[in-house]
């Protein structure tokens, strides 16, 4: 096939890309070299748009053993052990195939996982449908749920927590965002830089298929009505091989026969051999007769460009090749060699005989391009004064009734069970509460994460959205009891070629860098989508934040559940009264304008590490932060877990009963302790400066919330737990 | 106590058990499913899991595997075997025991708590438990016990039916069914009551920090009687 | 040659996904069903080329794998 | 009246099941098999006694629930 500019074009380069590439090789490139670098040019490979900009988040820090740059990031658990982890988007494919789009993300980060040698020890999820009215809502949440514990739960890796949310935005592009964490120790982490001239190049895994070609420039496509045209580029999961393929690696892995490894992800054995040739400046050569490939007759060019899932690409030690192959062997899993390391600093790739491609590596790499695109600043928004006539005509009743039934407040359980929360023996939070939290095991250690994201926010002021967003995965994992130590990020933006989405990206990123360094919480790995819009309409800003903490004695860990009678509950952090973009705003009031409530780190930091203290020293026996719908959205979820009631004492706060009971201010937390520690816990937080007053009590089967209203606990549950599972079976 | 737990392809709660058996005075050896010859054990474990990736039936493939030959064998000849989900399926497609294991009623995969009901004691796993009703985890898509009318009968009358799922108090009703098993059966026996399949995982229930401790009870009585 | 087979459920064994699926059709409007059963097909493409042959290897392999015949029937349905 | 359809995963679609199946088989000594396709097959009984209206009825069931044309074919093969 004959290569020219519209021919380029058709792979999703620009003309001036395509200008490029033939001056930087001296020729015009042949069709597999055209698809080569339309796949490692596209958005998703090159981070064309974000780079200039992800730079700006800190991404260092004592505990970091590995920043962003490899398949995943990796922190120092201490006693020699690490943990890897990094969120990954698949927003895209789950839109038209919703079991197998969700399924493969799934696959594809657990392999960035244990790529580096770790074993996967949870997942997590963070998921954004359209609006529940919309028709294709519904379908579309079964099919992600069943892809995601479909894949998860045959791996045998517990998905310990996740997020759920709807908004009309997400109508057209839904977000399926998978997280997960590896266990290894700090001496056995596998990278995949290349090293040494003549080494063996093994393929291992699956047979290669013609699923999936162009998957990456899919994800780098905005949706338009030609939508069903895309839909052959969805690949097929197949977790069993997956299952298999972690049990060889880490067999090999034992040893020290690997030099390099790297999964074959987003545009298949094309970037997963650029990348190590390109980390190690060395040449790779391939002979593409030798990949195994489940199809016959195919061209170099779908060869090079499968997105065949569970595959693997390692560079071997010589000598090692029979012994490897034994053990993919014994699992029942291709295994060939491949190529070869060079001194050419060239990917050359043959094909019967002939040289099909010769392309410099850095060519691709470092000349691959990077825009500064236009962006637009955003304006914080004016607040937005509520009439209190307004106020004055609601019953608190009716307003908890339904902000806790609210698709976005009721509970997940629907969701979760569906996926294995306990294999693996080593869960010791379940879904449910504010961390999922599993044992490192054979040790006394936990590791806590969370994954959260606040579109609301980030639309109403991107800067401040970004910060927010940050700051709640921190309370999330203080409020278990564990010390935050770092961060993963999926950036989920609609085009970037567009000056608003553009603008958002680029101030949520500010505001995520801000309070990541600010709270000593860097961004160690990540991922960026973009082009998540359909026609010119594109979705809330959505950065999702993965917060991965450590307990060091798991006997300290903390639930949200109320424990005891008589009992104090506390409420730690300033109420202000922030009503603009709550929950309680625009689902009670209509009322969509006005700014998020603003985040003071310094509060932040004080009040979590405050908190951490207390739990340290075990006067907390319940806590949960106050994100979404307020102080009573937060204490009826601690009574609901807990099965307990409440009897709240009259508040000395001037601002109204409803805007105490659901302002949404940052840096609160609420927690239960025993009386006889009530003058010791004072005395701490006073002398951290860290504002905290009475909320009443603990008692049996009801909350009092004043005189005239009450609300039983069989009314909460029943507010809180209907929703999901019946719109799911209706 | 020798125990042995067989690693299938995609077995995953292998590692689970294994550190389950140990916690209990078992001195237990892994097992490849490839494997010819099981080593002495007294007790032989198919685990849970997603052997062969539960594709065609799940247990179907594993059933035919070469080391199944000698724990048939060994069931044939009196020892004692225990299969725990994808355990207890392989069981059912090797006709140890008898039913068979549908997809669950709502065809959703359930991870969750629940009680079950031990109602015939003169077997060797629960031979002198001082409780009936236990609190177990169940992880499944797959556990919806079936089985015709005739040979409902016919487990009944020889006791065969080990487990029922039930409420805390031991009341079996449909409400407490958690995936329409026939009669709400969560575990049954072969005729001899040496071989036990059932869905519920006492190893997921061995630290009060994870789903509970009545796993531990089950794992301390069953050592004690084999001993 | 390739044979197919079809594996259904018997008669009196219960079928939950074909009973969701008459459930799923019914709420989508389809309301003249009367049941529905799923079952399973495989095409297989074997090295025999006699019909004859290729039928019998495949339905053997149906009574010792693909059917559980406790629960199952099967049946070979075309050659090509 | 009862119109049967199968649905095929497409041409060059991974079929995880039927390759794990092959393996099995050949585990089993069932040396002489290419490939092994798995696939889904449904049994509905229809109201409708029109076979070439009961055909399009499943027909329509087919693309609107039964089958996922993304990756998917599927076929009506009979009527009784
Ligand atoms: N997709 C999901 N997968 C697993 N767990 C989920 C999912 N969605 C929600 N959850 C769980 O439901 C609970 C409630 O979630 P959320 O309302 O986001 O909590 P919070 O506001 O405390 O951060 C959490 O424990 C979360 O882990
Ligand atoms: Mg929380």
């Amino acid at each position: 096939m004959l290569v020219n500019e519209k021919v380029a074009i058709e792979h999703g380069l620009k003309a001036e890309e395509y200008k490029k590439i033939c001056e930087l090789l001296k020729r015009t490139p042949n069709i597999t070299e055209l698809g080569i670098f339309s796949a490692m040019w596209n958005e998703h490979c090159s981070y064309k748009s974000s780079r200039l900009h992800l730079k700006k988040l800190p991404t260092s820090g004592k505990k970091v053993i590995q920043g962003p740059g490899e398949n995943a990031g990796v922190i120092d658990i201490e006693d020699g052990d690490a943990i890897v982890f990094k969120i990954e988007s698949h927003n895209h494919p789950s839109f038209i195939e919703p079991y197998q789009g969700a399924a493969t993300g799934v696959g594809g980060i657990m392999r960035d996982v244990f790529t580096m040698g770790a074993r996967p020890i949870a997942n997590l999820n963070s998921i954004h449908f359209g609006s529940p009215q919309n028709k294709k809502t519904k379908n579309l949440l079964r099919g992600v749920v069943h892809g995601i514990g479909g894949y998860g739960n045959c791996m045998g890796v517990p998905t310990i927590a996740g997020q759920t949310s709807f908004d009309s935005s997400y109508n057209g592009n839904i977000l399926v965002n998978a997280m997960t964490l590896g266990l290894v120790k700090k001496d056995k982490i596998f990278y995949s830089k290349a090293a040494g001239l003549d080494k063996p190049v093994i393929y291992v895994g699956s047979k290669t298929g013609r699923d999936g070609i162009h998957g990456a420039s899919m994800a780098s496509a905005s949706f338009d009505e030609k939508i069903e045209e895309k839909k052959p580029t969805v690949q097929v999961g197949d977790p069993f091989t997956e299952k298999l393929l972690l049990e060889a690696c880490l067999e090999l892995m034992a040893g020290d026969s690997i030099i390099a490894i790297q999964d074959m992800g987003a545009a298949g054995l094309t970037s997963s051999s650029i990348e190590m040739a390109s980390k190690g400046n060395l040449g790779i050569e391939i002979n593409l007769n030798k990949v195994p490939c489940r199809e016959t007759k195919m061209s170099p060019y779908e060869i090079m460009l499968s997105e065949s899932q569970e595959r693997m690409l390692i560079v071997l030690e010589n000598g090692k090749e029979e012994m490897a192959k034994k053990i993919f062997d014994k699992w029942n899993l291709d295994f060939a060699v491949i190529g070869k390391t060079t001194n050419t600093k060239n990917i050359e790739l043959f094909f019967d005989n002939e040289m099909v491609a010769n392309i410099p590596v850095n060519i691709l790499v470092e000349n691959s391009p990077m825009y500064d695109r236009k962006w637009k600043k955003s304006k914080l928004p004016k607040k937005n004064k509520i009439k209190k006539e307004i106020l004055n005509k609601l019953k608190i009743k009716d307003i908890l009734k339904k902000i806790l039934s609210s698709p976005n407040i009721c509970s997940k359980e629907w969701i979760w069970q569906q996926y294995d929360h306990t294999v693996m023996g080593d869960t010791i939070q379940k879904p449910g509460g504010d961390s999922g939290v599993v044992r490192v095991h054979g040790t006394n250690k936990a590791v806590a994460a969370s994954v959260d994201s606040s579109a609301v926010y980030c639309w109403a002021h991107p800067p401040t959205g970004g910060k927010q967003v940050v700051a709640e995965s921190w309370r999330n994992l203080i409020s278990v009891g564990a010390n935050p130590i770092a961060i993963t990020n999926c950036l989920n933006f609609g085009s970037p070629e567009n000056e608003e989405s553009m603008g958002e990206f680029v101030e949520c990123v500010e505001g995520i860098g801000e309070a990541s360094k600010y709270l000593n919480f860097p961004v160690v790995s990540g991922n960026v989508s973009f082009y998540n819009q359909t026609k010119e309409v594109g979705i809330k800003p959505t950065p999702s934040i993965g917060g991965v903490g450590l307990i060091k004695d798991y006997q300290k860990m903390v639930t949200m559940d109320f424990k005891k009678n008589d009992n104090l509950i506390l409420l730690i952090g300033k109420t202000e009264g922030h009503i603009n973009q709550s929950l309680f705003a625009r689902m009670i009031l209509d009322e969509k304008n006005g700014p998020p409530p603003e985040v003071n780190l310094f509060n932040e930091k004080n009040n979590g590490e405050s908190l951490l203290s207390l739990i340290d020293k075990g006067y907390i026996k319940s806590a949960h932060d106050i994100s979404l719908g307020g102080i009573l959205t937060a204490l009826s979820k601690m009574c609901i877990k807990g099965n307990k009631g409440i009897k709240l004492k009259k508040s000395k706060n001037l601002i109204s009963q409803i805007e105490y009971f659901f302002a949404e201010d940052q840096g609160r937390y609420i927690v239960e302790i025993e009386p006889k520690d009530l003058k010791e816990v004072s005395k701490i937080l006073d002398k951290n400066s860290v504002h905290h007053e009475e909320l009443g009590i603990i008692i049996d089967n009801q909350m009092i919330i004043d005189e005239k209203t009450i609300v039983t606990i069989d009314e909460l549950k029943s507010y809180n737990t209907s929703w999901l599972t019946n719109y799911m079976s209706s | 106590m020798k125990s042995s737990v067989i690693t299938f392809p995609g077995s995953n709660c292998d590692r689970d058990i294994d550190v389950a058996l140990n916690k209990f005075g078992f001195k237990n050896k892994m097992v490849w499913h490839d494997d010819n010859e099981l080593p002495k054990s007294d007790l032989v474990v198919l685990p849970g899991g997603f052997s062969y990736g539960d594709y065609l039936r799940c247990g179907s493939m594993a059933s035919k595997s070469k080391i199944m030959k000698s724990v048939i064998n060994f069931a044939k000849s009196g020892g004692l075997v225990m299969g725990i989900c994808n355990g207890f399926q392989i069981l059912v497609e090797t006709g140890l025991v008898p039913g068979v294991l549908l997809r669950n009623k709502y065809l959703e995969f359930i991870c969750k708590n629940v009680f079950v009901k031990v109602d015939n004691k003169e077997n060797p796993f629960f031979k002198n438990l001082d409780k009936d009703v236990f609190e177990f985890h169940i992880a499944h898509n797959e556990g919806n016990y079936f089985c015709t009318n005739d040979q409902l009968k016919e487990i009944e009358d020889n006791n065969q039916v080990a487990v029922y799922y039930c409420d805390n108090n031991g009341k079996t009703s449909e409400n407490f069914n958690p995936n329409g098993s026939t009669s709400n059966i969560a575990g049954v026996f072969n005729k001899e009551k040496n071989v036990l399949g059932m869905m519920p995982h006492p190893e997921r229930m061995i630290d009060q920090c994870l789903s509970g401790e009545d796993g531990s009870i089950f794992f301390k009585n069953l050592i004690n009687n084999i001993k | 040659m390739r044979v197919s087979a079809i594996i259904t459920l018997k008669k009196d064994v219960l079928d939950p996904q074909g009973k969701v699926i008459h459930q799923a059709l019914d709420g989508m409007g389809f309301k003249d069903v009367n049941e529905v059963r799923q079952g399973k097909y495989f095409e297989i493409d074997v090295k025999e080329n006699d019909p004859q042959k290729a039928k019998s290897l495949v339905e053997d392999m149906c009574k010792k794998l693909l059917a559980n015949l406790v629960i199952e029937n099967y049946k070979i349905i075309e050659t090509q």
